[in-house]
């Protein structure tokens, strides 16, 4: 079962859980990756996530589907919010579910990778004395992401 | 109106580029993304300066990510980002 | 902030999520991974866990901590159900909180593999037809916490 | 009494053996496992079968893994069982 979604409001951990758990009774594993905005001594107040609407669906859905194949699942969710989003609140939701853990892990490893540098969104940072700074993207992220083939 | 293609701009470079999208004429039925932005370059000053002065752009046609030596046909959608930053 | 515990009734997966979310604003990224008991045409009913209690805790603690120090984590859940639970229920939820995505995400396999082989519980199968099965230890499981040294 | 340890036994050894626990005598006041369980084999044959039948047992010393080269003292708490399967 694949879920996907692009979304300005919340989503509920525990509903999303629920729904990788209960997805089939082979589920025996289910890995989640949460991301939200990290705040630290900087002064970050909130980031505004960009995204390219209709692009961004396909990719989310490719990226799902690839993982399924490539790591047997059983059911993958991907939610990911836009619009401005202030410091602790949720950005990303990664959620795989599998017969055996090591399946569920790495497909959870690989989509938050592949997110990171592959799907059309952009992070513009507002810090409380006012600057904004679009986020500039990371090599490392880039490695992260071609280490999977 | 057919041999037109619609552009669209993200993030930093829709800021830089003072717009969100446009449409443009093809200058041939079929370009590279690389011919076709050499043009519009030559034709606008401002898209001249910040594509210079942005080294890693991207290029997706037709909402699917392409290198700059695809090819461009009538009625495609094009856009040009700088590097993903999700999750 | 540690949070372990063993216990015979479910976990609520979404606030043990909440928890990590909300521990710290430096947190941006939560890892969890959740065992159930998987199901198959084997007609498998339902496991019992059998523990050491007081061992069980310190171990568990022992493995949070240990966590806590070689991934930098900000938080770390670790919930581990004895008794009887049938086919689909929970066993085990395993949860890190950091700064940065690779540390969580890596704890997450780390806790896991350790838990499998490292901390004093043993499973029961019990089948449709009246079986009993203690389950034996498998040698992947072994090797898979070896290789965190 | 000062003697003595108490021995848990758990999973499939605890229902082979037909006991959780049990306390028993130090042959010596500091003696180590593996001697410790040649004592006992030698006195109890349920044990010693159950011993014989079970090459992979493990055991821990106050809620501790240990190894049978390891010392046991009088009031020490000590467990034997199957390789462990949680998770």
């Amino acid at each position: 079962m694949l879920r996907v979604l692009v979304q300005s409001g919340p989503f509920e951990m525990g509903a999303e859980m629920d729904r990788l758990s209960a997805g089939s009774d082979r589920v025996g594993g289910i890995s989640v990756f949460m991301g939200q905005v990290r705040g630290g001594p900087d002064g970050l107040e909130s980031l505004t996530l960009e995204h390219y609407p209709g692009m961004t669906e396909k990719v989310l859905t490719g990226l799902a589907r690839e993982a399924v194949r490539r790591f047997s699942l059983i059911g993958c969710t991907l939610i990911h919010r836009v619009g401005t989003l202030v410091v602790g609140a949720p950005i990303v939701f990664v959620g795989a579910s599998s017969a055996h853990r090591a399946e569920a892990l790495a497909a959870t490893n690989f989509l938050i990778d592949r997110l990171k540098t592959g799907a059309p969104f952009w992070k513009c940072e507002r810090y409380q004395d006012g600057r904004r700074v679009w986020v500039e993207a990371r090599e490392a992220d880039d490695k992260a992401s071609a280490l999977w083939g | 109106m057919a041999q037109d293609v619609t552009i669209f701009y993200f993030a930093a470079l829709r800021e830089q580029m003072g717009r969100e999208s446009e449409t443009v004429s093809m200058p041939a039925p079929s370009v590279t993304v690389e011919t076709l932005v050499g043009e519009l370059r030559r034709k606008d000053g401002v898209m001249d300066e910040v594509f210079a002065a942005s080294p890693r752009l991207r290029v997706a046609i037709n909402q699917t990510l392409a290198t700059f030596q695809d090819t461009v046909r009538p009625g495609d959608e094009l856009a040009f980002f700088p590097p993903m930053t999700g999750g």
